[in-house]
C-alpha cells in the first residue's frame, strides 16, 4: 500500500456515519465529536483510507470486512396484510433501551434486541425487515467510515449542512462548472466564488499547481476554508492570485492604486485589504496548517464568534461592508483568524454549539509593511490581468452577477469559455441578454439539470423517492472577438 | 361537502378541511359539542356548524385563524389518515384521464389502499357510474367502507374485501376500466381481462418497482392487449420569490453596465435610495425546510400584511418535508444581507421563481394498456 | 358487441397511422386522404372501433389480429463490431423501390425485399433487426387504425401537429387541469380556453350534459371545433353559455347592455357578437353535424379561407378585432361557418392544400332579431353570474392571464377550485403575486410536470430518448371567503 | 489547438471549429490550398491560418461569416464524427468528477467509441497521467489514434483493439479508475477489479439500459465494490424570449385590477402606445423548430441589430430537433397578433425563461462504485 493512501497525523479527514459527513483533523490525542460521542482518532493513523470503524469506549476500532457485510436475510412473510396499524408491536420501551444503554450494551446487541421483540418483524416482507434493520442500526451502532476527503464529499457535505453556504451547489452542477470551464493544468483562470472555497478547491485539484488562478473576493479576505479540506501540497498555493472585489474599479487602465478611492484615505483602503493578507503568510510560507476551520459551524455559533469579533475589530474596520450579513462575515472571520488562533476542530452543530471557543486579536505591528506589500498585490494582479489575457473566467456568488461579469469579462482572451453558476435563473437570464447584445459570445447556453438516484435492489429497482428540485442554472458561452 | 357538488353551509356530520396555514391543513369530522385542537387554537364545533364554506373562523382563545373548506377528493387525497402509501394528484389525473373516465363509467379498482384513488374515481363517474374496490387487508375493507358513507358517496362504490391476485374480481359483469395498484400486478392482469370491456377496456398499473412493470408489461402483451406504455409523471412546485441578490460595490468607479437596461447607480453616491431594503421580502432562514414559499413581495411592510399572509407564510408544519430538521435554519447567504451602514451597496430585488429545493423523485411508473379483442376477417 | 362500439356513418374517427393521427368524419363514398393516399372508409361503417385496416386500391381491408401480430425475430448476430459505416449494405436502390411500388406490390412485400437485399441485416442484433423492420414498415405499409376520438388522442393530434394553435397543451397537463377544478356531472363552471375548444370538449366529456358552463371567448365566436369530435349527444350543448372578452365591462353590476359601449352604436356591439350566434342553431336544434372542421388545416389553407372570407364579410363586421391574427381568425371563420357550409372532412395539412374548399357567405336576412337574441343571451349569462355562484374558473388561453383572471375570479364562490393554465411560468407569477395580496386563495401552487415516457422491453428497458422540455405551468388554488 | 492549453494562433494542421450560428457547428481541420463550403459561403483555409483564434471571417463570396473556435473537448464533443452513440457534456462531467480524475490520473476506458470521453479525459488527466482506452471495433480503434495524434494528446493516450470483455485488459500496472461504456459492463467488471487499485479505485458504467445496470450492479456488489450508486442527469436548456400575450380587450369599463403594479390602461383609449408592437420580439412562426431561441428582446429593430444576432437567431440547422419538419412551421397563437386598426389591444412584452421544448429524455444511467480492498483486523 502507497504511503499516501494510509491516514496520517495533520490530514484532513472525512467521517462518514449513515449519510452524514463530517471533516477533521486528524491529530493523536485530540478528541473527536460526532452524534453525541466524543472518541479519538489516535488507532486510525496508518491505516487505510476506507476503513470501517466502530466507537469502543473512548477508542475507535477497526471493523473487518466480514462485519461490514452482516446483512442478515431472515425468514420473511409474503405481504403485509396480516400487520396492523397499531404501536404496539416493538414490546421493547423506550426505558428499556436507555437501560440496556446505560448497562453499557454494544448497539449490535440492541438490535438484535428490538428484532427479537417485535412482533410484526417475522411477519414482514424480507424488504421491510431489511429496512427495519438498517433503520435500527444506523440509530443504535456507532459506526463510521473514514474517508479522504474529495469534492463530492466536500459538496455533498456543504450541502446537507448548509445548503445556503455554499449557495446551494449542487455535486452536477458543479462538475459542469469544472468541465464547462475546461479546467486543467497550466492555464489562466479568473474566478469569484462564495462557497467558501468548494470551487476553488476543486479548480486547484485539476491544475494541481500549474498555471493562475486570479481570485476575486467579495469580502476583506478571500474565503479558502474547504480548500484546507483537500490536503493540497502547499506549493499549490502558489499560483493563487488574490483580488477584492471592490477594487475592481482599480482594474481600469487609467486608476492607479492611490487616486482609486479619492474619498477615502489611503490607509483606510489599506485597512480594508488587511484581512486579505492576514492569510498570506500562511499560504505563501508553506507551513503546515495548524489549524482547522469548521464549515458546520452552528448558526448559533457563527454568532456568537461574530459577535465578539466584531467587537475586537471595530476600530480597524472602518467600512460596514460585511455588517449585518453575520453569516458571511463569519466565514471571513474565520478565514482572518486560520494561523492565529488555534480552534478546535471539532465545533459542532446545533446542541453542541457550547464548546467555549476562545479567540483573540492579534494586533500586528508591522501595519504599514502590510499595507504596503497589499498595494503591491494589487499592482501584481492589475498587471497580470492587463498583460495574460485570462482562458476562462467561472463565477458561482451570491451578488447580482451581471455587474461582475462585465467587469470581468473583458479581460478573457478570444475563444476562451466562460462559466457563471446561479441559483436562480432569472439574474442569468440578465447576463445572458446581455451577451447577445455585446457580441462577443457564441454558443451561450443557460441549462439546467435533473439530478436523479436510482435504488438497484432485486426486484426494488426504481428512482429514488426524494429528489433535489433544483441544482441551479449555469450560463456557458465562449468569448469571440470580431476582428476580422 | 364536496366530494360530490358543493353545498354552502357547513353541516354537523360534515367533514370539512382545516386549513391552518401554508401547507398545513387537516380533516374534521364535524360533531356539535365537540372541541378540536389545532396548533393555531381550539375550535369548537358549534362555532363552525351552520357557517359558510371557505369562511374564516378564529380559533377560541384568538390566537389565530383558520379557514374551513369543502373537501375535495384532492384536499383529502392531502389529508386523509394514510392507511399505506397512496398516489397523489399528479397521478391520480393521469390515471384517470387515461382510463377515460366520465360520468357512467363503471371501473374497478384493487387495492382500496387509504381510498385516495377511490374518492376521485367516484367524483368522475358520478352520478350513475360505479367503482367496485377491492382490497384484500380487511381492516383497510372495512375503514374506506365508513369513509365513503361517511362522505357521501357510497351509492356509487362497493368495497370488497378479497384476495384478487388468488381469486380473481369475482364478477360477472364487464367493465370500462380497471386500476391496479398491487404489489405482483402481473398476476392480476389476467383476472382484469375477463371483467374488462373487449371493445376498448382500459387499464391502468401503479407499481413502485421497474421490475414490476416488466412483468406487468410482458403480461399484458401476451393477453393481447393492446397500445401498452409506460409513464411516470413527477410535479415540481415553483414559488414566488423576491430574492435580494447583494448588488456587488466594485470600487469607486463601477463598471459601466453598457447595454443593461437596469439602472446601475453607483454605489458609493448612495443617497440611501433602498439602504434599509424591502420589508417584506426577506427570504432569510427559510432554507430549513426545503419546501420555501415566501408570498409574492409586495412593498406593504410585514406587520401591515392582510391577515391571511400569517397563514400563507407559515412553513413551520411544512408536509413537504417531513425529514426536514426544524432547530438548524442556516442562514440564507442571499437573503438580504442590508448594508444600512454608510449605505455603500444597493440591493435589486429579482422577482423569482423558484422550484421547491426538494421534489418527490418517483411515485411509481404508470402503464397503460387497452383491450380489443376484435373479430377477425372483413 | 353493443352498438356504440362500432363505426357508424357522420362519427369523427380518428386515423391512426403510426405515431401520425388524423380525425375524420365517417360517411359513405367520402373520400379521405392520408399520407398522399385517397380511399374509401365504406368498408369500415358498422366494424369496430379498434380495428386495423390496410389500403388496398381505393378501399380498405380489415387486417386480422394474427397478420398484426407479425413481429418477426430473426437470426441476429450478437454485437456490432463487424458493421461498417457505409450505406452500401442495402442493394435495392430508391428507384428499385419505386419500380416495386409502380407494379402494385404490397407493403409488406417491398419490406420483405429489402431484408433480403440487405448484407449487413442478418449480422444486426435482433434488437437492431427489430428496429430496421419497424422503420422500414411504417414507410412502406399503408396500415392504419380507426380508433374512437377521446382526449387523450385529441391532444396528442393538436400537440403533433399544431402545439401553438392548442397552446402547447401537453396531456398530463390537461389531465391536472381536469382533476384541480374537480370537474364532475352538475357543476357551475367557468372558464376560458385557446385551444380550438379541446379543453372544453374534456371538460363537457365529464360533465355529461348537467350543469352550466359558462365560455368567455376571445373572438367573435367562440371556438369549439374539438368539440364536435367527441361525438356528444346533441343535448350536452344545452348546457354552454358562451360570453364574450369585451363584454366583461358588462358584467359590472352597474351596466346594463345599451349602455355599456357609449361609443359604439348598439347594432355594432350586436355585429360584434353576430358570429357568435351563427352557430347556436346547430347548438340548440340539435341537429346532425353535418360539416365537419378539420382541425388540421395547413396555414395557407388558413391564409386563403381567412382571406376569402374576410373579403365577404368586411361590411358586416366593423371592429377589427381579429385582424393581424390570422391563426386564430381562421378557428373564428371555421366555427362561424359550421352548419353553413359543407367543407371536406379530410382537408390535409402542407401540400395538400388545394383542394378547393367553396364557401359562400350567406347573408342572414333576420339580423335584427338575431341582434335581440344576442342581446337576451348576453344578459342571461350576466343575471346567471350574478345569481348563481360559480363553482370553478378554469383558464387556458394566449392572452396575459392576470386580466382576465381577476374579472372572472369574483364570480367564484368561496371554497371553489381555479386552475390557470400557461406556457410560460412568469405571467402566472403575476396572477400568484395577485393572489397572495387579494387576500381571498389559499393553497396556491404554481407547478410544472415532467412527464416520461419508458420503453419497456426485454433486456432494452430505459426512459425513452426524447422527451418534452415542458409542458406548461398550472396555477390552482381554492377560493375563501374573510367573512367570519 | 486547445485540446491542451490554448494557443492565440491558427496554424496549418490545426482542427478549427467553425461557428456557423445557432447550434450550427463543424469542425475544419485546416491545410494550405483547401476551400470548404459551409451554409455561410465558401472558406479558404488560407485566409483562416494565421488568424486568431475567437476572430470573425467573412466567407469567400461575402454571404455571411463565421467565427472559428479553439477546439475544447466540449467543443469537439458537438462536433466529431459519430462513429457509435457518444457521451455528451452533462454525462461527462459527471463521470469525471466521481471518476476523481486530475493531472497525474490513470485512467482506463472501454469502448473507445468515437472518442468523446477519451478527449476529455485527456484534458483533465494532463500533462502526466496516462488514458488507456481499449476498443474491440478495429476501424474505431485505429481512426481514433488518428484522431488522438492530430489533436496533440496522443502522448496521453494509448488505444488498443482489444475485445476486453473476452481477454480482459492485459495491462500488469493498477489504475486509479476504469470507465466502461460497453454492452455487457458486468462482464468486464472482474477484469476492472484486477487493474483497478485497492485502495480507493473508482469505476463507472455507462448503460442506456436498467438491465444492464442491474447486472453490474449485481456483479460489483458481488465483488466487494463499495458505495455503489446509480444516477442519471438530464440538461434542459432555456432560452430567453420575449414573449408577447396579448393583453385582453374586456369591453370599455375594464375591471380594475386593484393590486397589480402593472398599469393597466384602459385598452379602449388606446392612444396607440404600442399598437405596433415591439420589433424584434416577435416569436411567430419559431414553434416548428422545437427549440426556439430567439435572441433576448431589444427594442432595437431586427434591421439594427449587431452582426452577430443574425448567426445566434438562425435556427434552421439546429441539431437539437433533427426530426422537426422544417415544411410546416404553424404560426404561434401567442406570438404579437398586434391589433393595428383601432389600437383597441395592448401587448405587454413578458421576459421569459422558456425550455426547450424538446429535450434529452434519457442518455443513459451513470453506475459509479469504489473499490476498497482493505485489510482485517486491527
Amino acid at each position: 500500500m502507497a504511503s499516501t493512501d494510509v491516514i496520517k497525523q495533520g490530514q484532513n479527514v472525512i467521517l462518514k456515519k449513515g449519510k452524514s459527513l463530517r471533516l477533521y483533523q486528524v491529530w493523536r490525542k485530540r478528541r473527536v465529536h460526532l452524534d453525541k460521542k466524543h472518541f479519538f482518532l489516535d488507532e486510525a493513523i496508518g491505516k487505510p483510507y476506507g476503513t470501517t470503524w466502530d466507537v469502543h469506549g473512548q477508542n475507535v476500532c477497526l471493523v473487518t470486512p466480514d462485519e461490514e457485510r452482516d446483512e442478515d436475510v431472515r425468514e420473511g412473510g409474503t405481504d403485509n396484510r396480516g400487520i396492523n396499524d397499531d404501536t404496539r408491536s416493538q414490546k421493547l420501551s423506550d426505558e428499556d433501551i436507555k437501560a440496556l444503554k446505560s448497562k453499557g450494551q454494544h448497539g449490535a446487541a440492541i438490535v438484535e434486541q428490538l428484532v427479537e421483540n417485535s412482533t410484526s418483524f417475522k411477519e414482514k416482507t424480507v424488504y421491510s425487515q431489511a429496512k427495519y434493520l438498517k433503520k435500527k442500526r444506523d440509530k443504535h451502532l456507532m459506526r463510521f467510515q473514514i474517508l479522504r476527503p474529495n469534492t463530492i464529499l466536500l459538496c455533498e457535505m456543504y450541502l446537507m449542512r448548509a445548503p445556503s453556504k455554499n449557495i446551494h451547489l449542487r455535486i452536477d452542477t458543479l462538475a459542469q462548472i469544472l468541465t464547462a470551464a475546461n479546467i486543467q493544468s497550466g492555464i489562466n483562470v479568473m474566478m469569484m466564488e462564495t462557497c467558501q472555497g468548494l470551487l476553488l478547491g476543486a479548480i486547484m485539484e485539476r491544475m494541481a499547481g500549474k498555471g493562475t488562478v486570479v481570485q476575486i473576493h467579495s469580502e476583506s479576505a478571500p474565503v479558502r476554508l474547504a480548500v484546507e479540506a483537500y490536503n493540497f501540497p502547499s506549493s499549490y498555493k502558489d499560483t493563487l492570485h488574490a483580488f477584492p472585489l471592490d477594487q475592481l474599479g482599480f482594474l481600469e487602465p487609467k486608476e492607479s492604486v492611490e487616486s482609486n478611492n479619492p474619498e477615502q484615505s489611503t490607509s483606510e483602503v489599506s485597512d480594508r485589504l488587511q484581512a486579505c493578507k492576514t492569510e498570506e503568510p500562511q499560504a505563501t510560507n508553506g507551513k503546515s496548517v495548524e489549524s482547522k476551520d469548521c464549515p458546520q459551524c452552528s448558526e448559533s455559533d457563527a454568532k456568537e464568534r461574530s459577535v465578539g469579533h466584531r467587537t475586537q475589530k471595530e476600530e480597524e474596520r472602518s467600512n460596514g461592508e460585511e455588517e449585518n450579513d453575520s453569516n458571511v462575515e463569519d466565514c471571513d472571520a474565520a478565514a482572518d483568524d486560520a494561523g492565529m488562533v488555534a480552534m478546535e476542530a471539532d465545533c459542532q452543530s446545533g446542541e453542541g454549539g457550547t464548546q467555549g471557543q476562545k479567540r483573540k486579536f492579534q494586533v500586528n505591528p508591522e501595519k504599514e509593511a502590510r499595507k504596503q506589500r497589499r498595494r503591491e498585490s494589487l499592482c501584481r494582479v492589475r498587471d497580470l490581468l492587463h498583460n495574460t489575457k485570462m482562458d476562462v473566467l467561472v463565477m458561482a456568488c451570491r451578488f447580482q452577477p451581471l455587474p461582475i461579469f462585465t467587469a470581468l469579462f473583458k479581460f478573457l482572451a478570444p475563444s476562451r469559455p466562460f462559466v457563471v453558476y446561479c441559483h436562480y435563473i432569472e439574474p442569468l437570464m440578465e447576463c445572458n441578454e446581455w451577451l447577445r447584445n455585446c457580441n462577443n459570445a457564441v454558443n451561450i447556453r443557460v441549462t439546467e439539470t435533473w439530478l436523479r438516484e436510482y435504488q438497484v435492489l432485486p426486484e426494488r429497482t426504481h428512482p429514488n423517492v426524494n429528489m433535489s428540485g433544483t441544482g441551479g442554472y449555469l450560463l456557458t458561452g465562449t468569448t469571440v472577438s470580431n476582428e476580422t | 361537502m364536496g366530494f360530490l357538488g358543493y353545498s354552502d353551509v357547513i353541516c354537523d356530520g360534515d367533514k370539512a378541511i382545516v386549513y391552518l396555514g401554508y401547507n398545513s391543513m387537516m380533516s374534521l369530522k364535524l360533531s356539535h359539542g365537540t372541541v378540536t385542537q389545532t396548533k393555531r387554537g381550539a375550535l369548537r364545533h358549534s362555532d363552525i356548524i351552520g357557517k359558510k364554506y371557505g369562511c374564516r373562523l378564529s380559533t377560541l382563545s384568538d390566537k389565530g385563524y383558520v379557514h374551513l373548506l369543502q373537501p375535495t377528493p384532492e384536499l383529502w387525497t392531502l389529508n386523509l389518515p394514510h392507511r399505506t402509501q397512496i398516489l397523489y394528484f399528479a397521478d391520480i389525473s393521469l390515471i384517470t384521464l387515461q382510463l377515460e373516465l366520465k360520468p357512467g363509467s363503471v371501473v374497478v379498482e384493487s387495492g382500496t389502499g387509504s381510498g385516495s384513488v377511490s374518492h376521485a374515481f367516484a367524483r368522475t363517474i358520478a352520478p350513475n357510474g360505479h367503482l367496485h374496490t377491492f382490497e384484500f387487508h380487511e381492516q383497510r375493507a372495512v375503514k374506506a367502507r365508513e369513509d365513503f358513507k361517511d362522505h357521501g358517496i357510497s351509492h356509487l362504490v362497493t368495497v370488497a374485501h378479497r384476495d384478487v391476485l388468488e381469486h380473481g374480481f369475482g364478477i360477472d359483469f364487464t367493465v370500462d376500466a380497471v386500476f391496479l395498484d398491487l404489489p405482483c400486478p402481473w398476476r392480476a392482469v389476467s383476472h382484469a381481462k375477463k371483467i374488462l370491456k373487449t371493445s376498448g377496456g382500459k387499464i391502468c398499473s401503479f407499481s413502485p418497482c421497474i421490475e414490476q412493470v416488466q412483468r406487468t408489461c410482458e403480461e399484458l402483451g401476451s393477453l393481447g392487449f393492446s397500445d401498452i406504455s409506460t409513464f411516470e409523471c413527477l410535479q415540481r412546485n415553483y414559488e414566488h420569490r423576491t430574492v435580494i441578490l447583494p448588488y456587488p460595490n466594485l470600487g469607486t468607479k463601477t463598471v459601466s453596465r453598457d447595454d443593461s437596461k437596469q439602472a446601475s447607480p453607483n454605489p458609493d453616491d448612495s443617497s440611501s435610495l433602498q439602504d434599509t431594503g424591502i420589508p417584506g421580502t426577506s427570504t432569510e432562514a427559510r432554507q430549513g425546510d426545503g419546501a420555501t414559499d415566501i408570498a409574492s413581495g409586495t412593498t406593504t411592510p410585514e406587520a401591515g400584511k392582510p391577515l391571511d399572509r400569517q397563514g400563507e407564510t407559515d412553513r413551520e408544519e411544512s408536509d413537504r418535508n417531513e425529514g426536514g430538521s426544524q432547530a438548524k435554519r442556516p442562514k440564507l447567504c442571499e437573503g438580504a444581507p442590508q448594508d444600512n451602514k454608510k449605505g455603500n451597496s444597493l440591493n435589486y430585488p429579482t422577482k423569482c421563481a423558484v422550484p421547491w429545493k426538494d421534489m418527490p423523485g418517483h411515485t411509481g411508473f404508470l402503464t397503460f394498456a387497452t383491450l380489443y379483442i376484435l373479430p377477425g376477417g372483413s
